[in-house]
């Protein structure tokens, strides 16, 4: 059965000093697929060690379903893990590597033949059973250490970077089939990576980390176009960040552009950081007639992007200010070539104001 | 070793666009094989000789050959003397390589794994036996002995030869040991192993070429050894070596040839029986 | 991920305890009676007055013969060394490189070959090449290309030879291992930015086996300075080695103390060499460990 | 906890199966705990294989008691390590040299007492002089041995040694580990000085001697003959003569100047608890007919004026007062108390 973890305030801090996790919380649903994302060296693969009880916090404690585990060793965790480069036994077969779990659980023969079978039947590898890792592709190689994690029936399944090695396209059917798979068992699965095209498809939460903090924890919807902090803002996909000083309802970013802020944060004084996605910003070639302040601009377009399904543009405004601006690959209207000049409009809701 | 000849032209040198075709790669190539095979005929031609020797019928070398005969192998197996040097060399060289093995393993699991200080020096001390004369150490263990009265048993044989094999052991264990991928034993813990299971589970069978590789020089060095065995063989109780270095006072004939050529195919069936028992692999590193 | 940062010896420190027991009763328990023997004028196990004397050690200083003889140890060593790297290398780049298991398998077995003869055994197999009727010489004067044989035994060169043969597998293997590490594919990315092979053995897969080159050399030299059989049979005690001389002492002047002095002083060179050595593989790979 | 680890388990038994299997076949032999026990040294090659096969037995059985050769060498720093008391040896069978050197050590009595050991009544007056320790059983003659097949023939005095027609196929010993090497030296000294103790007259000798072939023993020195290495030698006569009837091209040569003696010296342990069983052994080994058996085996001059060979054996071997005669002796005492200054005169000599 599936467990909820609790991250509670959680540490580590290495001899030295280094503190490579600093006062973590989070709590992790039962049958909730959570990422942990964020650049290396944020701590997210600390923590994630510290679940599987390959660390021991220097503070805080872990609690799966509420005891805690924060001193039960890692054996006896009932935690399943797919490890970054998967640290498949060399030395034994595919069948001998999915059986090692249930063997450690003393299972009979038959039982564990049999649900080796069933999870080499799950993963699609049923007849590579004799085997060694290194006869497999990388993908084969993921879907083994997948299924001899999943076989021990373990309360939370821990990936660290499971798809990192994996050429794209294998990847995004690999995503695909994991999420699948965690959906259909019910998995509490916690997810280490630093891609966040890929935490973003799959996750029902994350938690966005740097520098051994967390910065923000939330769905997917949430992160993208809720962030709450500069960094998040700015790791996850491209944006556009601009500091400036409140001026009335608007905020002044200097070079003569004044943003119109959205409705709720007209008040107030100081100093202040918004983020716009280059998506919610519209591109039209300039026209005459005239802009209205706060929600557009006039611009150069600098260079161009062909995404395939989107074009990502380099726009310098008027007053010196570099936008990216995104717009969609509709086939109908010509597509903007460096030198155009353009007009840039946006809704004054889509800018989010950041905590520095 | 390859393409001596274009190394005299450096790649930057030569122009990136065009890449002409290097007629001096087949050249290196045949240069790099007419070496190794040179350097494996000077390995391979003393035991030629030793074999020449064995099956000459003179009683001394002669070059070249003046026929083919039996009769050292004939004189070899049939000297009781002989027969029990070589089982007696057997019977150490196992008792050697097990200790050795199992000592110079552990030590070396130590070493990479626990948290040892003067890790470093404890290796040079390691390795120090093999860097005194072996007759030096031979007559400081007898007289160790005598100091114990002990006498001359053979524990105290396999021990001396154990402390001239275990450096090859730590080497090799340590070698493998640092380019051991610790996740392995985290998966295996993360799956339910205790740290025992693991050892024997995962970690074992994974430094195994290293400790087999300790191993078979462990029983080579021990089964060739001579200075070390020199003091500290008892009377009844010789190893070959000492047995053969003692005839050949006397008798320099061709027993001593049949004896190495027997010896030397006994070691390739120990070598080969290691490889077939407990897998070799391709790895024997020292 | 370094959990290794704590310093603490853990439980598997324990298992050195085995080999620190050995290396206490059989090591430094017989050397260090051989070191206490070195400055006493007899044998204190046996004898009941001894008393202490330094002269085994002055008398090495007081003639430049022993002095000469330390440095034609440590000469025949260091050359003994070249020159089994300088055959080793190919050899052990052949090894690791080879594609065909059976291929593999029986260069192991021409490598350990000579490890298996014996050394008596093998040291007289050198003299029947060496010696003025010998194999080498015959040959090279039935070809015509010599009229007198070359004086090939009891010569430093002999020595060399001998001891090559009998070391050459220990470096082959120390080699075969660190270059089988080697991914070849740097080789490749080397000849790919248009390094000929030679070029890329030189500049990517030489520095590399460094570590190799260093721990093979160290063994070789080990063993060529503290080997006795060779260097008597092939250079028929004209060539003296710290070894021969303590042998010598040992076994025809019955001369323990003096050849327990000899062999102090050759154990102090050799660890003089092995932290050097220690100090040089630090610097040249940042590889923490001997291996 | 090893169940699922099937056939290498299998094969792991069957490896330490195989291991226990040799340790079973090479146990050590028991020795009849009931019996004493006289230990000894022995040389190996034929002398070692007669002893073992029938004049040991002959005597363990007509003493009750259990002979234990020790025939690995060096003995004497085995028995210098061991205890005064409680040394490794009852009887030390070494060359007179050495014994010359474990007398001054106290390793060994000096003088075997002639009540205890009759034979010693029947020995030529060589085997117990004032130049041995305890008593030489059986000596050798040392010579010069010569190739006959390459014209060297008429040699008749050490001296021819020194003909530069030897020059590449001259044989010699190393001095300081061997002891005809040693009496080769002494020689040296009567030949061109003032006698034996003229060591300047000898270096010089030596200095002269080169190029040699040296050879650290005897056995070497024989293959080094019949192979052709070397023409003409030191050598004792039983490294010539143990080839009898193998129609070697090779000859011993009986110096005009004399012959030196290389004497097979037996003496006893002072601390030896068997010191009967000791004189016994002794006194066996001057028996006439043990003499007889080991002298025609291994080509050594018996010591007992009473043994008669066979004639092909008597007719070369020293068995008459007049053939003994020729024996020159070396003074030991006198040499190993040079020793260490000769070996290193001599070693620089013959560095290359």
């Amino acid at each position: 059965m599936s467990a909820s973890i609790e991250i509670a305030g959680v540490s580590k801090v290495y001899d030295g000093g280094v503190r490579a996790v600093d006062a973590v919380a989070m709590d992790i649903r039962q049958g909730e697929f959570f990422s942990l994302l964020g650049p290396s060296g944020c701590g997210k693969t600390t923590t994630l060690r510290m679940i599987a009880g390959f660390e021991t916090p220097s503070a805080g404690a872990i609690r799966v379903d509420g005891s805690d585990i924060t001193h039960v060793p890692a054996h006896k965790r009932d935690m399943g893990m797919v490890f970054q480069n998967y640290a498949l036994f060399p030395h034994r077969t595919v069948a001998e590597n999915v059986a090692f779990g249930l063997r450690m659980r003393g299972l009979d023969k038959v039982t564990i033949a049999a649900k080796v079978k069933a999870a080499l039947a799950m993963v699609e590898l049923s007849g590579m059973e004799e085997r060694r890792p290194a006869q497999l592709s990388g993908g084969q190689q993921q879907r083994v250490a997948l299924a001899r994690a999943i076989v021990i029936a373990p309360r939370v399944l821990l990936c660290d970077e499971p798809l990192g090695a994996l050429d794209k396209k294998l990847r995004q059917q690999m995503q695909f089939e994991l999420k699948q798979l965690q959906k259909r068992l019910g998995l509490t699965l916690v997810f280490v990576t630093h891609d966040q095209e890929e935490a973003l498809a799959m996750s029902d939460r994350i938690a966005v980390m740097n520098g051994g903090r967390v910065e923000q924890v939330g769905t997917p919807t949430e992160i993208y176009n809720q962030p709450t902090t500069r960094f998040v803002a700015d790791f996850i996909g491209d944006t556009n960040i601009l500091r400036g000083e409140r001026a009335g309802p608007n905020l002044d970013v200097g070079k003569g552009l004044m943003l119109a802020l959205p409705p709720s944060e007209m008040q107030g004084t100081g100093i202040l950081s918004i983020a716009l996605r280059p998506e919610k910003i519209r591109l039209s070639p300039r026209g005459d007639a005239p802009i209205a302040a706060g929600s557009s601009a006039h611009g150069i377009v600098e260079n161009t992007n062909f995404l395939g399904g989107a074009v990502l543009y380099r726009v310098t405004l008027e007053g010196g200010h570099r936008v990216l601006v995104q717009q969609p690959n509709a086939g109908t209207s010509r597509l903007f070539v460096p030198g155009d000049s353009a007009t840039l409009e946006w809704t004054p809701a889509d800018l989010v104001v950041l905590k520095d | 070793m390859q393409t001596t000849a274009s190394s005299s032209l450096p790649a930057a040198q030569q122009t990136a666009s065009v890449r002409i075709p290097r007629p001096t790669r087949p050249y290196g190539r045949t240069l790099y094989l007419a070496a190794n095979i040179a350097i494996l005929v000077f390995l391979l031609a003393p035991i030629a000789i030793v074999v020449v020797f064995a099956l000459n019928p003179t009683p001394f070398i002669q070059f070249p050959p003046v026929g083919v005969s039996l009769r050292w192998f004939e004189k070899f197996f049939a000297s009781r003397d002989f027969m029990h040097a070589l089982w007696f060399s057997l019977e150490v060289a196992v008792l050697t390589t097990l200790s050795a093995t199992i000592l110079g393993a552990s030590a070396a699991l130590a070493l990479a794994r626990g948290n040892l200080p003067g890790t470093r020096l404890i290796v040079a001390t390691m390795l120090s036996p093999l860097m005194l004369p072996a007759i030096l150490t031979g007559l400081a263990l007898f007289q160790t002995y005598v100091l114990l009265d002990v006498g001359r048993p053979t524990w105290g044989l396999v021990a001396g030869h154990t402390l001239v094999t275990l450096p090859y052991v730590v080497r090799t264990t340590l070698a493998v040991l640092h380019n051991f991928d610790t996740r392995l034993e985290e998966a295996a813990q993360n799956l339910g192993a205790s740290p025992l299971r693991i050892f024997f589970e995962v970690t074992l069978p994974l430094i195994k070429p290293g400790v087999l590789a300790g191993a078979i020089f462990a029983f080579i060095v021990s089964f060739d050894q001579f200075p070390v065995s020199l003091f500290l063989v008892s009377p009844g109780n010789e190893t070959l070596p000492v047995t053969l270095f003692n005839y050949l006072k006397f008798d320099l004939d061709g027993t001593i040839g049949a004896a190495s050529v027997v010896s030397i195919v006994l070691a390739f069936v120990v070598v080969i029986g290691l490889d077939r028992t407990v897998g070799l692999r391709s790895y024997v590193k020292l | 991920m370094s959990t290794a940062a704590s310093q603490r010896p853990n439980g598997l420190a324990l298992f050195i305890l085995p080999s620190a027991l050995l290396f206490a009763l059989f090591f430094f328990l017989p050397i260090g009676l051989m070191a206490v023997m070195s400055v006493l004028t007899g044998n204190p196990v046996v004898m009941p007055k001894v008393a202490f004397t330094m002269r085994h050690y002055v008398r090495m200083i007081d003639d430049p013969f022993y002095l000469e003889v330390i440095w034609t140890t440590i000469r025949i060593g260091l050359v003994t060394t070249l020159v089994a790297l300088a055959i080793g290398y190919p050899l052990a780049h052949w090894m690791a490189r080879i594609k065909s298991r059976t291929g593999h398998a029986l260069l192991l077995m021409a490598v350990l070959a000579p490890m298996l003869t014996g050394i008596v055994v093998r040291t007289f197999a050198w003299m029947t090449l060496l010696s003025d009727k010998g194999v080498v010489n015959q040959t090279l004067m039935s070809l015509g290309l010599i009229s007198q044989p070359l004086k090939l035994m009891y010569t430093e060169t002999g020595i060399v030879v001998g001891l090559v043969h009998i070391y050459v597998p220990f470096m082959v293997l120390t080699l075969t291992g660190v270059i089988g590490r080697i991914d070849e594919r740097l080789e490749q990315a080397a000849e790919n930015l248009g390094a000929s092979p030679f070029r890329a053995f030189i500049e990517v897969t030489l520095p590399l086996s460094l570590p190799g080159i260093l721990a093979g050399s160290l063994l070789v030299f080990a063993l060529a300075i503290s080997a006795y059989v060779t260097p008597i049979l092939l250079g028929g005690f004209q060539i003296m080695t710290l070894p021969i001389l303590i042998y010598q002492q040992i076994s025809a002047n019955f001369n323990v103390g003096f050849a327990a002095a000899l062999g102090i002083v050759l154990l102090i060179i050799s660890l003089i060499l092995v932290i050097a050595y220690n100090r040089a593989l630090g610097l040249v790979s940042g590889q923490r460990e001997l291996q | 906890m090893m169940k699922a680890m099937g056939p290498l388990s299998r094969r792991r038994f069957l490896t330490a199966s195989a291991s226990l299997g040799i340790g079973t076949i090479a146990a050590p032999y028991v020795a009849r705990a009931d019996d004493p026990t006289l230990r000894i040294t022995g040389w190996g090659g034929k002398w070692g294989d007669i002893m073992k096969a029938e004049i040991g037995p002959a005597f363990e059985s007509e003493f009750k008691c259990k002979l234990q050769t020790d025939s690995a060498f060096p003995y004497l720093p085995k028995l210098q390590a061991s205890s005064r008391s409680a040394p490794i040896y009852d009887v030390l069978h070494t060359n007179s040299n050495e014994q010359w050197a474990a007398a001054e050590m106290g390793l060994v009595e000096p003088k075997i007492d002639p009540k205890l050991v009759p034979n010693l009544a029947d020995v030529y007056p060589y085997a117990i002089s004032d130049k041995i320790v305890g008593v030489s059983i059986f000596t050798s003659a040392i010579g010069l041995g010569m190739r006959t097949d390459k014209g060297y023939g008429g040699v008749t005095s050490w001296k021819e040694l020194w003909d530069a027609k030897y020059n590449g196929v001259r044989g010699g010993y190393v001095i300081p580990v061997n002891s005809l090497g040693q009496a080769f030296l002494m020689m040296c000294g009567t030949l061109f000085g003032k006698g034996q103790t003229d060591l300047d007259a000898a270096y010089a000798a030596l200095e002269k001697l080169k190029p040699i072939k040296i050879v650290d023993f005897t056995g070497a020195m024989e293959k080094m003959l019949l192979s052709g290495e070397v023409g003409l030698c030191v050598i004792h006569d039983s490294g010539i003569y143990r080839y009898d009837g193998q129609n070697q091209p090779t000859d011993f040569v009986s110096p005009s100047e004399g012959v030196l003696s290389l004497e097979q010296v037996l003496t006893i342990t002072p601390g030896s608890k068997m010191k009967e069983l000791a004189n016994a052994y002794v006194n066996y080994m001057l028996r006439p007919e043990v003499q007889k058996r080991l002298a025609e085996t291994v080509w050594y001059s018996p010591a007992n004026k009473k043994v008669k060979l066979d004639a092909k054996y008597d007719a070369k071997l020293l068995t008459t007062p007049e053939k003994v005669s020729k024996l020159i002796q070396v003074d030991w005492k006198w040499y190993n108390e040079r020793k260490d200054e000769i070996d290193q005169r001599v070693n620089r000599i013959f560095r290359a």
